[in-house]
Formats: C-alpha cells, structure tokens, sequence
C-alpha cells in the first residue's frame, strides 16, 4: 500500500516538473510549479518526512509561484506601455 | 513491482533533473528560464529523501512514538532537503528580482532578445 | 549560437549526463534499505539530548553550523533583493490607487489572518517537538500577514508592515543565532555548542537546550526576510514606476493597472 | 586554539548582520571603518591561527567530538592550506574595502551599511568553504558565497549589462551548485556519512580491492561540476568574463582573486579528501580530466583574452587563462606542483587585484574601459600606468614576483610540453595587458581603427561608454584607491622575494595535501630563465602589436570561438551540460579497467 502510493506520487512528480518544463508561458508554469509542490509535499509526506512537506507546502507551492507571478506582473506592466528602451 | 521499486524514485530523480535542464537551456523566458531552475532544484529533495528513506519506518519525530519501538527514517536526509528548500527559495527570489531589472534595462526577458555580453 | 545548434548540444550533452546518471542510479543500494549509519548515530544524539523531533536536533544542534550559513544565504538574498529592486535614478513611486474589495473575499481575508498567523508561531513554537520550526512556521507567519493585501489593500499594508523595522527585526535576530555561538566559546566549550541550558524533560516546550532559542531566532529571521521579501517584489509590481513607462503609457493605463492587479492578486493568493 | 576555527567565517556574518541592523542610522564613514574593522579583525585571527596550524588541527562545531571515531557533527578542517586561503580572503576583501572607501554612488537610500555588509557576507562564506570539511556544510557555504556574489555582481543596477551578466553569472552558477548537491546525495547513498574524510574511507571499504564503478564515477563528476563551474574551467567559464566584466570594481578584485581560485582550491581538496583512496578515481583517471580541462582553458582563455578591447572583460579572461594553469598544477597531484599553484594563488591574487584597481581608476576618470577609445588618454596618470606596467610584467612571470616564483615552481613540477603552455599562456595574458599599458598610458602606436570587415560590432563589447562607479567623473583619483593596487602589487613581489616565505607556504601546503613532502621551493636558474622567457615574450609580443596592429590583428580562426561567448544563457546552459559529459568520459577508462 505505502508502496503503491508512492510510486503514485513519484509519476505524479515527473508528470508535473515535465508540465512545467513545457509550459513556456511564465503565469501558467507558475500555477504548475504550485501543483509540482503540493505534490512534492505529498511525495515528502508519504516518505515519512512531514518536516519537509511541510516546508515545501509553505515554500514550493505559496512563496515561490507568489513570487513568480509578481515579477510576470512587472514585467507585464512594462511591456504593456509603448517600448523605448535599448533594443 | 519491487525490484522496479528499487531504483524507481532515483530514476525519478534523475529525469526531473534532465529536463529542468533541457528546459533552462532551451527557454525563451528568463522568467521560464528561472521556473526551469527550481524544477532541477526539486530533483534534489527527491534524491536526497530516497536515499534516506527505510521500508516500513516512520518519521523521525518522537513526540508520541516510544524511542526504539519502531525503525525511523534517516533524519539526517531530511534536515539537509530542509536547508535546500529554503536555499531554492532565496535563490529565485534572488534571480526573479535580477530579471525585472534586466526587463527595466533591455525592455525584453527573452534572451534571444538580450544583446550585450558577446565576444 | 542558432536554436538548432544549441539543442543539439543540450541532446549531446543531456544523454551523457543521462547515460550516468542511469548507470549511478543501478548501481545505488536499493530503495528501502536499512544501513543509514550517520541518520542512527543522529537519532541517539538527538534523545540523549532530549529532542523529540531528531529533524530540529540535526538542524539546531548536530548541524547547527550548516544552518547559520543557510539562515546567512537567507539573509544575503533580501539584503540583496533590496539592493536590487532600489529604486533606481530614473524611478518614482506612483502610490496605486485605492481599490474596492468585494465583501466576501474581505470577511474570508480578515478572519483567517489571525488563524494562519497563529498557526505559523505554534508551528516555531512546537519546532524541537513536534514537525515544523523555524522555517516553516516563519514562512507560514509572513505569508499571513498578505493577506492584509487581499482582504484590505495595499496601503492598509503598508501600515501594518513597516519595512524597515523588519529589515532591522530580520538583521538582529540572525545576529541572535550567532551569538548564542558564540556564547559556547566565550563559555568554553565550542561554537554553536548545546551546553550552556539545561537540557529540560523530553517532549515539553523547554526541552532541547539551546534548540529552542536557536529555533525562534530562525522562526523571527525567516518570517521578517520572507516579509522584507515579498515587500520588495510588491513594491515593484505596485509601486515603482519608471519615467518613461509613466509618461508613454499616462493615458489610461492607470485604470487597468488598478483593476488587473486586484485580480492577478486574487487568483494568485487563492490557489 | 582549534576552538577558535568557526568562527573564521562566523565574525564576519555578525559583522554583516549588526551593519544591516545599525547601518541605517549610521553616518557612511562610520559603517565603512565598521566594514574595514571586521574584516581586518578576522584577517588577524586568521593570521594568528596559521601560525598555529602544524600539525593540522579539526575542529568539531558544537562540540560533537568523534566517539569511537565517529561523529554527528560537522568537522572544519584548519590546516595550512585552509588558513592560508582564509587569511588571503580576508586580507583581500581589507583591500576591496578599503579601495571601495567613499567611492560608490550614493549607497541606497536608508542603506548606508548594504554594500560593506555584502562584502562582509562574501567573506564569510568564503572562509566557510575554505574551511569546510564536510560535504553539505562546503555546499552551504558555496551557495552562500554565490548568493552574495550574484547580489554584488548586479548591484549597479542601472547598467543594462550588469544586471545581464550577474544572471547568466546566477543561472550557471545555481544549476552548477545543484549538479554538486547532486553527487553529495549519491556519495552520501553510497557511504551514509557527509565528512570529507568519512566518505573517502567509506568509498573504500565499498570498493573493497575492486576500484571503482559508474556511482564513484558520478559523485566524482558531478560534485566537481559545480566546483569548476566556479572555477570557469572550459567548457563552464562563459559566465565569468560577463559577471567580472560588469561587476563594481573592488568586487572583481575579490571575484578574480579569490573566489574563482576557490574553485580549484576544492577540487583540490575534495580529490585529496575523498576520490585518492583506492575505492575513488583513479591517480591517472584524475588527471587525465583535470589536465584536459585545464590545458583547454588556458589556452581559451589567453586567445579570447588577447582580442578583448574592454579592458575589464581583458582582465577577467586572463584570470581564466590563469586559472587553467592553476588547475593543471593540481590535476598532476604532485606535492611540488601543489606548492607551485599555492605560491602561483597567492601572487596572482595580489596582481590581479591590482589591475582590477587600476582598470577601476580609469573607469572613473574617464567613464571608459575601452582599450581603444582611451587611446592616449591617461597619459597624465603616470603612477597608476607604472602600477598597471608592472602588473603586467608580474602576469607574464617577472622574476622576483610570486607569479614568477609558482610559475617556475610549477613548470619544473610538470615538466615536458606542459612548461611550454605556462609559458604560452602567461606571455600571452601578460602581453595583452601591456599592449593595453602602452597604447592608453603612452599613448604609443597608432590609433587602433574600427574592426574589419568580416567582424561585425555586435560580435564585440567594446567598453567604452560606460556609467563611472563614483558620483561624478574624478578629477583626481583618491589616496586610498591609489595606494591599495600599490600594496597588493608590493605583496606579491614579497611572496616570491621575501627569504624563506615560500619555504614556509610549500611545508605547509604538503603537511595539507596528499601527496607527500617536496621542500626545495626556490628559484633555480632554469625557472628564472624561463620567466624571463615569458616575460621577454610577452614584452615581444606587446610592442609588436602596438608597432604594428595589422600584423597581429583577430584573424579569421578565431572568430568563431569568439561567437561562442554569446552572451545567451541557454548557450552557456548547453555548454555546461557537455561539459559533464566530457569529464565523465575523461574519468571513464578507470571505472570500466
């Protein structure tokens, strides 16, 4: 059984870090790298280390994708206006 | 199933690692670019807790477990993925702010697009 | 170098990589197994020292060494992160307007601040027990206090988040953790050493020794960065306004600028 | 005194979090000397604890003394070589510090402390690593060096090429700290245990008589990725000359001084600790790959540094160049090339600071780095021309320089076709940075036009309109900016001419490595004969390409290796991920044998 779910969620990892990979565009990998944490944390969880499933809740899948999607916004926010810097 | 089971998690590993790399290597956004990065970083906690992990143990915490009653995985592992997460956190953050001057300065993430630094 | 060429390179220099990667991974002694000799010797060390949570035992007293230099790369990257999101010389700050928040989402924000906040000190608080500490409750905490932004705006923010009081907040408490080092020298036995407190009953709050101190400096230094952290890159994508950008772009793009970041805020702090 | 060895790295990281936590407050001169004090107080101890370094001594941090030879704890390592490359850290960022006095822009508004603290940060993590002698703990302080160095390389961020370069510098440097976390899981897999020395005899006792196979082989390939990633070895060096081009100048100093030679310093370390026992790599294994590389990069980076026009991106080519050398020296795992490179380290350290310096001075004189544009131009600054003269003669080797002295030492340690790539590599470096000497201090030659034809402008950066580092353009160049290249430049002529110094470095440097004891450092007369080689070389070379730039012009061979440095990340990606693929297979016939 601890067997089965692990497996479960070591595919799961590798289905979502390709799904992140592939992803090319910054807000939709940032939602993906969310996914991909969660279920680290739960990969974490079920390999007896709830220290760092916990962690990765807090960092893989809130802080990093947060921090993500701030910097899309900036960078957004730039190009939106008309463009005149050094090209 | 369990001779698979042997080697699965590092194969895991190692494949999360191959295509974070094939993915920073072949990004058009910096932004993607740095994304890519942290994916390579998670095939790092995955190793590092495979190899510490025991069949039929639990967690290293001995708050309602009597010390010695049942085998633990290796804690060691575990501290040194705790250390690497918050690493990896600082470590984008670090990237994403360096990528919104570079998108201030150049008007563009793409590298493609960045045209400075060559010969 | 041409696309083309660059991915050829990565397929040569991928399979290489590949190919040893799947020739060390045969070679690995088999998932599962039992022969953890350092992770035995640390769960003794960490009961003979009365830590309930072996993790907490390896990162505050085995490895207490290794986490000062990652609490230093913590503080390294805000310090900076400040640094680099400076307002630079052809930058000012555009206070963004007040924007409506719709009653729900207020009552759903407010009322679940002071739980998450909570939540995240007696996740430092239980850290030698119990799983969690420092780092995970600190990034738990200064999460919480975002919410702020989601449930009021980002000038209610601003208030209850004077930057550069947790800057400070955030320097001293890793000069705390390096004093109680340094406190094992001056007492003479070594740097970062467990000796100095009473090493408590097993499984209660006061247990561990230095742990528990070494524990909260970390819980305060990691919530303050992550504040100090997240202040930063908001700054940016609210705040900061370049010249050039402001004068282009003036007609009409303060409207969408307002009403596209509540919602990029919302759907990103929902999920 | 052991007790003593953490906090090496400890001072100064107390340093950099109470100038955080007080800078605001604090008038810029007062945080500046706070810098300086903290960074000179450590320099002392570090000096201090040196002289008490025989025989080797390891401290346990928190007291985790090994029981029955093993422990839980982490072990520094305080040998002479460990101490030496602290107390050289230390006395350079002194440097860095002192030449940084008054010098930036306005710091950050309400940041008066930020950058001296950076630098402190730096330090510290430097010293950590230095002294590590368990694998995660050198990993932490890597990140830790390479955190803040990323910081310090983008921190003029209004400069569109630096904040460029400080993330290729980022991106290459993270995955390649990732690649050495990486190969500590699998040594870790393998032996259970993180100490250096633990893991070397549990590979061992793994092997038991039957050598080593593909696991051994990929912990050894990958944990020394990340650290030649560090140490810019071909093919990983392309994120070097775009960081050290664009970083603020007293942070090169410490970049090209310091912490790229700590890169090879590792691997040093790491092969001497871990992979030289019978269950490792292999002595031939090893040095073949080591030696590759390292020929390789020297070479690449004396070509590429020759036809560089922007004086700093010159400069840190060079040091590739110099690099290269450093890690041939000690891929032939002998005790007297280990004394060579040591002796070779340290002067170089103090030269290339010094023309960092003094690239710096031009910087904010003239608002150029450009060998081609400054034509002429700091004919008026004669002393810093002189400094920066004989730091190229000290480059390519002039007897009594310490560059001289390891180069000799390392040449007769070597031997066979080998001397002649030290004598290559360093007439070459040095004669690039003469010819620089000439044209913008003397004003000798002609003009130098615009490229020719088959060389587009955007093949090449070219330096010349650059924003100064300082307020406004200086009219006179400070006292403290003048005299701290003069002192660098001044120890590493003590390093080779000072009686008995270099004695003292090889015996310390043996006592750390493994490889037994050589101690006859001193000049011969062959090694003098062939500094004054390079050095007549050099000088050859230099003057022939100011008298005649059409003669020595880029030729069409080397375009091509200078589109390679493209300024694209992904490239430098690519790179890297061949890069590990080559040193497996270099390391390979001793596994499959």
């Amino acid at each position: 059984m601890a067997d089965a779910l692990i497996v479960l969620a070591l595919l799961a990892v590798a289905g979502c870090a390709t799904s992140a990979v592939l992803n090319r565009d910054p807000t939709r990998q940032a939602l993906v790298l969310a996914v991909l944490g969660t279920v680290l944390a739960v990969l974490f969880t079920v390999l007896q280390a709830p220290d760092v499933g916990l962690s990765q809740l807090a960092v893989g899948s809130a802080l990093t994708p947060l921090l993500i999607m701030l910097t899309v916004r900036k960078v957004r926010r730039r190009s939106a206006a008309p463009k005149d810097g050094p090209e | 199933m369990s001779a698979v089971l042997h080697v699965l998690p590092y194969l895991i590993a190692a494949y999360v690692f191959l295509i974070g790399c094939y993915g920073l290597a072949t990004s058009r956004n910096l932004i993607h670019a740095v994304g890519c990065l942290a994916v390579c970083q998670s095939a790092t906690y995955v190793l590092l807790l495979a190899v510490g992990y025991r069949d039929g143990a639990t967690a290293p915490v001995f708050s309602d477990l009597a010390p010695g009653s049942r085998p633990v995985v290796d804690p060691v592992v575990q501290a040194l993925t705790l250390t690497d997460v918050v690493v990896g956190a600082t470590v984008t953050a670090l990237l994403l702010a360096l990528t919104v001057q570079i998108s201030k300065r150049h008007g563009t993430v793409d590298p493609d697009e960045l045209r400075e630094l060559r010969g | 170098m041409s696309r083309r060429a660059r991915l050829w390179l990565v397929l040569l220099g991928g399979s290489g990589l590949a190919a040893l990667l799947v020739a060390a991974c045969l070679r690995l002694p088999a998932f599962g197994g039992a022969r953890h000799p350092y992770g035995d010797r640390a769960v003794a060390a960490a009961l003979a020292r009365r830590t309930a949570n072996t993790i907490a035992s390896v990162n505050f007293d085995q490895r207490a060494f290794d986490t000062m230099g990652e609490m230093s790369i913590l503080f390294a990257a805000v310090l900076g992160c400040v640094v680099l999101l400076r307002q630079a010389r052809d930058e000012h700050r555009d206070p963004p307007r007040p924007a409506e928040v719709a009653a729900p989402v207020r009552r759903y924000a407010l009322s679940t601040l002071p739980v998450a906040l909570v939540t995240g000190l007696y996740v430092i608080a239980h850290g030698q027990l119990s799983p969690g500490g420092g780092f995970q409750g600190g990034v738990v905490a200064a999460t919480a206090l975002h919410l702020m932004y989601l449930g009021a705006d980002y000038a209610a923010l601003e208030r209850v988040r004077p930057v550069e009081a947790y800057e400070i907040a955030d320097a001293l408490s890793a000069a705390a953790y390096l004093v109680l080092g340094f406190a094992g020298v001056l007492a003479g036995t070594a740097f970062l050493a467990n000796t100095l407190l009473p090493l408590g009953t097993f499984n209660t709050l006061s247990s561990g020794g230095t742990v528990p101190l070494l524990n909260a400096a970390i819980g305060m230094e990691v919530a303050c960065a992550v504040v100090v952290l997240l202040a930063r890159f908001l700054d940016q994508a609210v705040e900061i306004v370049e010249e050039n950008v402001r004068e282009n772009g003036k007609n009409g793009d303060n409207g969408t600028n307002g009403m596209d970041g509540k919602n990029g805020e919302n759907g990103e702090n929902g999920e | 005194m052991h007790r003593l060895l953490p906090l090496l790295p400890a001072v100064p990281l107390l340093g950099a979090a109470l100038l955080v936590a007080g800078g605001r407050r604090l008038p810029r001169p007062v945080a500046e000397t706070f810098g300086c004090l903290v960074a000179a107080v450590t320099a002392a101890l570090a000096g201090l604890l040196l002289l008490h370094s025989t025989p080797p001594q390891a401290a346990w941090v928190g007291g985790w003394f090994p029981k029955g030879g093993e422990s839980v704890g982490i072990v520094l390592v305080g040998d002479g070589a460990s101490l030496g490359m602290v107390t050289l850290v230390s006395l350079l960022t002194l440097a860095a510090l002192a030449y940084s006095w008054h010098y930036f822009d306005e710091p950050p508004r309400g940041h008066t402390g930020s950058f001296p603290a950076l630098l402190l940060l730096f330090q510290g993590g430097m010293c950590g690593f230095a002294l590590a002698g368990d694998l995660f703990n050198a990993f932490v302080f890597f990140e830790l060096m390479s955190v803040v160095a990323y910081a310090l390389t983008g921190y003029r961020i209004d400069e569109a090429k630096a904040v460029q370069g400080a993330l290729g510098f980022a991106l290459v440097n993270s995955l390649g700290a990732y690649f050495m976390l990486m190969g500590i899981a699998l040594l870790y897999a393998r032996t259970g245990e993180l100490g250096m020395a633990k893991i070397g005899q549990g590979l061992d006792a793994a092997a038991a008589g039957r050598g080593p196979d593909a696991l051994t082989l990929a912990g050894f390939v990958l944990f020394l990725t990340g650290l030649l990633v560090k140490a810019a070895a071909v093919p990983f060096q392309f994120w070097l000359p775009d960081a050290h081009a664009v970083a603020p100048t007293p942070v090169c100093m410490l970049l090209s001084g310091v912490m790229v030679e700590l890169g090879v310093y590792g691997v040093w370390r790491v092969y001497g600790l871990v992979f030289s026992g019978p269950g490792g790599i292999p002595a031939a294994d090893a040095t073949r790959a080591l030696v590759t590389l390292g020929v390789l990069t020297a070479a690449v980076g004396a070509v590429m540094c020759w036809y560089q026009r922007h004086i700093k991106r010159l400069l840190a080519f060079s040091t590739i160049a110099h690099t290269g050398l450093f890690l041939v020296g000690v891929g032939v795992l002998k005790a007297q090339a280990d004394e060579g490179t040591a002796l070779y380290v340290l002067a170089h350290a103090g030269v290339k600071a010094a023309l960092f310096a003094c690239a710096g001075m031009l910087l904010d004189r003239y608002g150029s780095v450009d060998e081609f544009s400054l034509h002429g131009r700091a004919r008026e600054l004669r002393g810093v021309g002189i400094m920066f003269g004989v730091g190229a003669l000290a480059l390519a080797g002039l007897p009594p320089f310490g560059t001289g002295l390891g180069k000799a030492v390392s040449e007769e340690a070597v031997g066979g076709p080998l001397t002649a790539l030290y004598i290559a590599a360093s007439a070459l470096t040095g004669a690039a940075v003469l010819r620089v000497a000439a044209r913008v201090f003397l004003g000798l030659g002609p003009r130098p036009g615009e490229p020719r034809d088959e060389e587009r402008e955007e093949d090449e950066t070219s330096g010349s309109g650059e924003e100064p580092e300082t307020r406004q353009r200086l009219d006179r160049i400070p006292a403290t900016m003048r005299s701290v290249p003069a002192v660098l430049l001044v120890a590493a002529l003590a390093v080779g001419a000072v009686p008995g110094f270099a004695h003292a470095v090889g015996e310390r440097v043996d006592e750390s490595g493994a490889w037994g004891v050589f101690s006859a450092v001193h000049w011969t007369a062959a090694g003098i004969l062939l500094d004054l080689l390079s050095t007549a070389l050099a000088v050859a070379v230099a003057g022939l390409a100011v008298a005649r730039p059409r003669l020595l012009a880029a030729p069409g061979w080397a375009l091509p290796l200078r589109r390679l440095q493209s300024g694209h990340v992904g490239d430098y990606v690519a790179w890297l991920l061949v890069g590990v693929a080559l040193l497996g297979a270099l390391a390979l016939p001793g596994v499959l044998g």
